[in-house]
């Protein structure tokens, strides 16, 4: 089913350049390799600090992977790598085989299939739900198609299911700064799988929420696993336990991977303790 | 269930242009005002319904301001673009259609040259490069749109390009603004100088100070403004109108879900220039003199001013403003003039404070009293 | 809906904010209304303002003596703030809505031009007080102030006698916009005929407000090595005072580099300090320093007309040619109505030629009967350190105007007016 | 009833001072001079009235100086019958010819001269002054001299220099005498003293240089070759020099416009820079700044005229006071409901600075007030024999970057800076670790309107002091926060300088409006490179 994405994709990205800004057509993504994600030898500094110090890591395609690791180990900064916001000093991120993120701006990354969730949930305050998932969903975003764009019976539908999804239909019409953090960390899930990416980033997703919707959380994102490649920074051991399974936990610390591997292998490697579980 | 459910969804997304009421209440106001210059025209003076050719001009005016004021909603009202720098796009419209204006005036100058007098006394012999053509009306109008709208598209580019944002792109407009009114106060630039474009005499051929001319004039300022408020309601209720206000509340969580702001922006911005150099193009031959004072920076600053006091991101509400202030400013400067900037000045502060929302925020929330009180 | 009807009642009643409340100041039946319209804010308030005072004061005096043909003058005083569209707008509703019988007013030829085409659509009657750069003969407007023939010439022939210091060399410095630009092309003609070379001429430009003389004077002083060098300043009133100051600390004393402005007069020099200019001059048809029992008597009215009204500095307010000007245009249109029997725009105008007023300057001075300019004599004085002139030439007598200067090529034809 | 006291007691001390003036200027008419002398200084003939001066020059009398000094100073009073007398002050005066102090005769007006006359008294005292016994007066009798061409002054000169030892006054001399050979019938001394002049590198010789070197048909104005040559080099010498001067000049002209723009711009720094506070009223805190100087001014006249010269230091403390009152005054009443809603503050502030430029008005009327220059500010020191330094200018220099010092002082090494500081990086952490915001916002804000006080005082010192003072500085302050970089104090210093020295280096060649309008628009150009300004923090921004 990933591939009839591809082709939809291909289709709706249209000719690059048309409207006279270079967006990039994803040809199909290219996961030969059974890789969605490359990130090899990332150094990000400013002004002399190394918030990525020769970071190496990828991700497999449908994978769920776990990132962990004390504040200012640079989880964040990889995030904003990967999604364009920061240009890496040295190292190359390669999204499948072919894409070279560090060429692309935010846009064409997230149109390229990465979608992401911020620490903080930034939805559009102003906006009803429905218009945030509205705005989010994957179709042509360039200023015509966008000025002339009416709203489709199957694009309503779609929306339709995604609130189901993320348990919002109760508050379609409530302008998204009306809802709770925990709606609202929903929402902007909901925009996410609107954008239908290959890729989701998800920094803290269950930060501030109940347990109840923690663990409805969890359940979310398992469903999602295997549809979409997953990769969840979080600071909740449990939840990280809930959601990770045997899949594998990356442990980041001063700008570069630590450990990797199962929770369990992870939880009992020495330098993990002492760095980072030993608190 | 489910099915039907979804459907009315996609209907209740639909949403009209306007309400049936404020259709009414749009074309009751463009009713009222069309009617003005004929109770004009057809009563004489000192008749009861008779409505004094001064009023008229004064709205005529006023309505180019409001055209004006629109357009800088657009930009500032929902893509959270303030400008500083709208005066000059308006004086660019009104020196535009100022230029064929003056070539209308033919021999009729005080030395009976074909040249415009301040050449004349710049001892020039013949029209410099960008006065060509301009003694077409068709393509004066054409500079009318083009030159605010390219300029306009060409700074706005690499200025968002480049990512300014907020504070430093209202200054920079600022910039630009100020640079540009020096460049006309030169009388070497070829625009008369701190005179600028006066005493016209005909427009298409007709007396410019006949009383059917201005009321001509001011109908088509009118339909301007009325249609400018059609077709911004078109734009910001499309799914374009919604992205520009995402870009003014959350921009980089735009960009993470596929938008590149530039062009929304863009759109926007140059849209914006051209509706107000429209309004400057209607507003010389009504007030009969354009000079770059239009481009000072208190200009620019006045027109952010109607928009808040009518209440940004309504676009009635930047209508309303203008009419408001420039009203109380012909008002004050008349029963006060000593005084008057006390008051103006206090209102600036007033409304800022207590009405952020402006007076259509204000009117909205006594009818939402109202309704309370109902149920 | 509530919120519908709350915006479609805010339209209506912004519509009757624009149309209704306009100002419908009541005409009482014997009162004939005459409008002022100077900036009071805004950049030209600087000058602006007296000349409002001045026509109030020359107002109650004419009332005090029984008015014009029985009825009481009411002015109607209005600010279009120092903002040329806004003063076509007042005067439109001077003359259209209050009706006023005459309108004095204006400064800067800009805002007198933005009023124009108002004044002959409606035909209304403009007394304009300041000298400016001729180049216009209005039917609708009597100019009281001096054209170039009346102040700049005379002037440059002072600079170059040998009392004025025989300049060989000029510097034309003015701030960019119509009067200074005119006066200088008409002077450099003038020039030219008295075998002036272009190289021996400085023509130099500054914006409006330009606050930073440093590089001009240093170019002055360099040219001035050239030979006798003349400064002529048509400077725009608010850049005079750091001109000046850093004219006067660069150490260019008048006996060096003499500086004659037509725009500096008293009022002007209340924001100086004078200690650095004594010397440098003005031209001008009026100073309040000249001697003669009608000047005594206006400077006193004035004097005593501000401590009364208590403006602000009253104790130290003067007198300049401009308010003398508007002090007798002001009195030349009630001599007008009076003798026309009525305040009807064209019997007036037909009036006005011809009429003598026993002024100020010190002559009897006449409207032209045919180029509604005031026949002047030409004062020119030297800056004292009291802020007051010390006259060192005056003219024979009054000079004619020539609104066309001769020495602007086409108006061969309207010397004739 | 302290300041009454003093007051009553500076009056009384005032009142002696003047009836000390006569007494101290009276003996300076001793001995008399010829009433025949004096007679046509009465009349209205201006060349009798040249050739009396002349005369009255040659005289060695002190009483005739005397006269000649009364006639500068419009002091001499012509008599209803034709005597002239010295006034000294009030209604008395010394009649130069008995040298007996009498009664200012009703209907005597005091002599009016014009620049011709001015110059000949200039020339005539210099002649008397050349054997004064105070050498700089000596000095600048010969510096003076230096200008006259008239040949009739040589032998003055030469018994001047047989008896002159100051080293300084002999060069002058020297080159006074060299000017009036240059039409001695001697090839040499010709040469010589254009040698001489040439030296100088004076360009006040430069015309008289020039003329030698002309030629009309063949026949040249200086027949002897070897002196044209000797001129041609003279002026190559001078012409050189007169390059450097200009761009040196240039360069002074850049910093102190700099200055300027520094003093302007500093206040706006903190409220804006700092603050993020468009202060749109900025320009009539400066204006209130000389208005508060205007009114110290005025009382110094009125109570102190003794220390009128330090009125301006006077004025620092008070303008500052001042203009930080009224700035917390706004910011308590007005700015502190928007913080976070720039754009908001924009409008208020407008409004306010109409209020205060009318408020202005109606106290003190739309006319500019006067405010002068100390005698410590006037005038300025010639440098490089050509360049004018204005004490006005070298004292605000100095002063701008003394205000930048303590600006410095106040934000890292004080509590409040610290704070500040703390507030621009995160308003609400600083808040939750206890900063005092509202008052640290407060203070912040007086402080940056007291800066543009102190500005306003130098301002003063330059320019109008009117309404409309800060309308002029306005957009140019912003300016210079902006491309200096929000928050950053070295940026706003380099934005101001490098500003201030683009327009001047400019000027000369584009004239003054084109090299703003190039400014300006370099700096839009400029900002699309760096949005953030020169000196912009980085790091991973808070999105």
């Amino acid at each position: 089913m990933t591939s009839t994405h591809i082709e939809s994709a291909a289709l709706e990205g249209g000719p690059s350049g048309e409207a006279g800004y270079g967006r990039v057509s994803p040809k199909g993504l290219d996961t030969s390799h059974g890789a969605i994600l490359y990130l090899e030898g990332i150094t990000v500094s400013f002004d002399g600090f190394k918030a990525l110090n020769d970071l190496t890591l990828d991700i497999g395609v449908g994978e769920l992977r776990c990132i962990i690791g004390p504040n200012g180990a640079g989880k964040t900064t990889m995030m904003d790598v990967i999604t364009g916001k920061t240009r890496p000093t040295a190292g190359t991120a390669f999204f499948g085989q072919s894409i070279d993120l560090t060429t692309l701006n935010e846009a064409q990354i997230a149109h390229a299939g990465i979608g992401r969730k911020f620490q903080r949930p930034t939805v559009f305050e102003q906006h009803t739900v429905f218009e945030n998932l509205e705005l989010a969903m994957k179709t042509d975003k360039r200023v015509r198609p966008t000025l002339f764009s009416r709203l489709t019976g199957e694009q309503a539908d779609k929306i339709g299911e995604t609130l189901d999804l993320i348990r919002l239909r109760s508050e379609v019409w409530r302008p998204a700064g009306l809802l709770s953090h925990g709606q609202k960390q929903w929402l902007e899930i909901g925009m996410l799988l609107m954008q239908e990416p290959q890729l989701l980033l998800l920094d803290e997703p269950v930060a501030g929420m109940t347990d109840a919707e923690t663990e409805r959380t969890g359940e979310l994102l398992n469903e999602l696993r295997g549809r979409h490649s997953l990769m969840v920074v979080e600071h909740d051991m449990d939840f990280v336990n809930q959601i990770a399974g045997d899949g594998k936990v990356t442990v980041l610390h001063e700008g570069s991977v630590l450990a990797e591997g199962p929770m369990s292998k992870v939880q009992a490697d020495p330098r993990v303790i002492e760095v980072y579980l030993g608190r | 269930m489910k099915q039907t459910a979804l459907t009315d969804l996609n209907l209740l997304a639909r949403r009209p242009l306007f309400s049936g009421r404020v259709w009414t209440a749009l074309a009751v106001a463009v009713a009222l005002l069309a009617l003005l210059p004929l109770l004009n025209l057809v009563f004489p003076p000192g008749h009861a319904l008779h409505v004094s050719a001064y009023a008229v001009a004064l709205l005529g005016k006023f309505m180019c301001y409001a055209m004006a004021a629109l357009a800088l909603d657009l930009v500032w009202g929902y893509a959270g673009i303030l400008s500083l720098g709208h005066g000059l796009f308006f004086a660019l419209g009104g020196y535009a259609h100022g230029m064929y204006l003056m070539r209308a005036i033919g021999r009729d100058g005080v030395y009976q040259s074909d040249l415009p007098d301040f050449m004349v006394f710049l001892d020039w012999k013949s029209y410099p490069w960008y006065w060509s053509f301009t003694e077409h009306f068709w393509y004066a109008m054409l500079l009318v749109v083009l030159v605010p709208g390219v300029l306009a598209f060409v700074f706005g580019y690499f200025a968002f390009r480049s990512r300014i944002k907020g504070v430093y792109f209202s200054i920079i407009t600022q910039a630009l603004t100020f640079a540009a009114m020096l460049l006309f106060f030169r009388n070497d630039t070829g625009f008369g100088g701190n005179n600028g474009f006066t005493d016209f005499k005909r427009i298409l051929g007709f007396d410019i100070t006949a009383p059917g001319t201005r009321a001509a004039l001011y109908w088509i300022t009118l339909a301007a403004l009325a249609g400018a408020l059609v077709l911004a309601r078109l734009v910001t209720q499309s799914k374009l109108g919604r992205v520009l206000t995402a870009v003014r509340d959350a921009e980089s969580r735009l960009r993470f879900i596929g938008y590149d702001p530039l062009g929304f922006k863009l759109f926007v911005w140059t849209l914006s220039a051209v509706l107000c150099g429209i309004a400057g193009a209607l507003y010389v031959p009504q007030v009969g003199i354009i000079n770059p004072s239009e481009m000072s920076t208190e200009t620019s600053i006045e027109m952010v001013i109607w928009v808040a006091t009518g209440g940004r991101g309504t676009l009635i509400g930047p209508i309303i403003g203008a009419g408001a202030v420039n009203g109380l400013k012909t008002w004050f400067t008349s029963v006060l003039p000593e005084y008057w900037l006390y008051a103006l000045g206090l209102i600036f502060v007033l409304v800022t404070l207590f009405l952020p929302t402006g007076i259509v925020g204000l009117a909205r929330r006594v009818a939402a009293r109202f309704q309370e009180n109902k149920a | 809906m509530k919120r519908r009807l709350a915006l479609k009642q805010l339209t209506a009643v912004s519509l009757l904010a624009m149309t209704g409340w306009m100002p419908q100041v009541l005409a009482a039946e014997d009162t004939i209304k005459i409008g002022i319209l100077h900036s009071l804010s805004g950049t030209m308030a600087i000058s602006e303002t007296s000349l409002k005072d001045v026509a109030l004061m020359t107002i109650d005096e004419i009332n005090a003596n029984g008015g014009v043909m029985g009825k009481k003058l009411e002015a109607v005083v209005v600010d279009p703030a120092s903002n040329w569209p806004l003063f076509a707008e007042k005067s439109r509703q001077l003359l259209s809505q209050d009706k006023v019988a005459v309108v004095f007013g204006c400064w800067t030829s800009v805002s007198r031009k933005s009023v124009l085409p108002v004044f002959k659509e409606l035909n209304g009657l403009l007394f304009y007080p300041v000298q400016y750069e001729g180049e216009e003969l209005e039917k609708n407007v009597f100019y009281t102030g001096a054209a170039p023939n009346q102040q700049a010439i005379p002037a440059v022939e002072y600079l170059m006698s040998e009392d004025g210091g025989g300049a060989k060399r000029f510097v034309l410095l003015g701030t960019d916009y119509v009067y200074p630009r005119t006066t200088n092309k008409i002077l450099r003609a003038f020039l030219h005929s008295k075998g002036v070379k272009d190289s021996d001429i400085d023509e130099v430009y500054t914006p409006f407000g330009h606050s930073d003389y440093q590089t001009i004077v240093a170019n002055i002083k360099k040219f001035a090595t050239g030979g006798k060098t003349a400064v002529i300043s048509t400077i725009n009133g608010d850049s005079n005072v750091p001109f000046y100051k850093e004219l006067g600390n660069a150490g260019l004393k008048a006996t060096d580099v003499p500086v004659v402005a037509f725009s500096v007069g008293e009022e002007e020099l209340r924001g100086v300090d004078t200690k650095p200019l004594v010397g440098h001059l003005a031209a001008w048809n009026y100073f309040q320093s000249v001697k003669n029992p009608v000047n005594e008597e206006f400077i006193k009215k004035w004097k005593a007309y501000a401590k009364a009204k208590n403006l602000p500095n009253s104790s130290t307010v003067v007198t300049n040619d401009p308010m003398e000007a508007t002090y007798v245009g002001i009195h030349m249109w009630k001599q007008a109505v009076e003798q026309a029997k009525t305040t009807d725009v064209d019997k007036v105008i037909a009036a006005m030629g011809g009429q003598k007023f026993n002024a100020p300057d010190g002559y009897t001075i006449e409207m032209d009967k045919t180029n509604h300019h005031l026949h002047k004599p030409v004062y020119i004085g030297e800056i004292k350190a009291d802020g007051q002139f010390n006259v060192v030439w005056k003219s024979k007598g009054p000079i004619r105007a020539q609104p066309w200067s001769p020495y602007i090529p086409g108006n061969e034809s309207k010397q004739g007016l | 009833m302290h300041i009454a006291a003093i007051a009553h007691f500076l009056r009384r001390f005032l009142l002696a001072w003047l009836l000390a003036v006569p007494l101290l200027t009276a003996p300076a008419a001793a001995a008399g001079v010829d009433p025949a002398l004096l007679a046509p200084l009465a009349g209205d003939d201006t060349d009798a009235k040249l050739q009396a001066i002349a005369a009255l020059g040659q005289l060695p009398e002190p009483a005739a100086a005397a006269v000649l000094q009364a006639l500068g100073n419009d002091q001499l009073y012509a008599t209803a019958d034709g005597r002239v007398l010295i006034g000294t002050g009030g209604a008395r005066a010394t009649d130069p010819v008995t040298g007996a102090s009498v009664d200012l005769p009703a209907g005597s007006g005091t002599v009016t001269i014009n620049n011709r006359l001015r110059r000949a008294i200039e020339a005539a005292l210099a002649g008397s002054r050349l054997f004064s016994d105070k050498p700089d007066e000596r000095l600048a009798a010969a510096r003076r001299l230096q200008q006259t061409g008239d040949p009739a002054r040589l032998p003055m000169l030469e018994k001047a220099l047989t008896s002159e030892k100051n080293e300084a006054v002999r060069d002058a001399l020297l080159i006074a005498q060299a000017n009036l050979e240059l039409k001695s019938t001697d090839p040499a001394k010709r040469r010589h003293a254009v040698e001489l002049l040439g030296e100088t590198r004076n360009a006040a010789f430069r015309p008289t240089l020039a003329a030698l070197t002309q030629e009309q048909g063949g026949v040249y104005a200086e027949p002897d070759a070897g002196v044209r040559e000797a001129a041609v080099n003279a002026l190559k010498q001078i012409d050189r020099h007169l390059a450097t001067i200009e761009w040196a000049g240039n360069l002074f002209y850049g910093i102190s416009l700099g200055s300027v723009l520094l003093l302007a711009a500093l206040g706006l720094a903190i409220t804006f820079g700092l603050m993020g506070v468009i202060n749109m009223a900025h320009g009539e805190l400066l204006m209130i700044g000389a208005y508060v100087t205007y009114l110290v001014q005025t009382l110094f006249r009125a109570w102190l005229p003794g220390w009128l010269d330090w009125y301006v230091v006077a004025a620092l403390p008070l303008a500052f006071a001042i203009t930080a009152l009224v700035g917390m005054a706004l910011e308590r009443t007005v700015i502190r409901w928007l913080y976070g809603r720039p754009l908001e503050t924009l409008l208020a502030t407008w409004g306010i600075s109409l209020m205060l430029m009318q408020g202005v008005r109606t106290l003190f009327g739309a006319q500019n007030v006067e405010v002068g220059n100390p005698s410590w500010m006037s005038g300025g020191i010639t440098v490089l024999g050509g360049l004018v330094l204005t004490y006005n200018r070298l004292v605000i220099i100095g002063f701008a970057f003394f205000v930048v010092f303590l600006v410095w002082v106040l934000l890292n090494h004080t509590r409040l800076g610290l704070f500040v500081r703390a507030i621009t990086q995160n308003r609400r952490m600083a808040d939750c670790v206890g900063v005092p915001t509202g008052r640290v916002d407060m203070l912040a804000f007086g402080l940056g309107s007291g800066i543009a006080g102190l500005a306003g005082v130098a301002l003063s010192q330059l320019g109008n002091v009117g309404p409309d003072l800060g309308r002029g500085y306005i957009v140019d302050s912003f300016m210079v926060v902006v491309l200096g970089g929000v928050g950053q104090l070295a940026g706003t210093v380099i934005a101001a300088m490098g500003l201030g020295g683009v327009n001047k280096f400019l000027e000369p060649y584009a004239g003054a409006v084109m090299a703003k309008i190039t400014i300006l628009v370099l700096i839009v150009l400029f900002v699309q490179k760096r949005p953030q300004g020169l000196f912009a923090p980085r790091g991973r921004s808070v999105e």
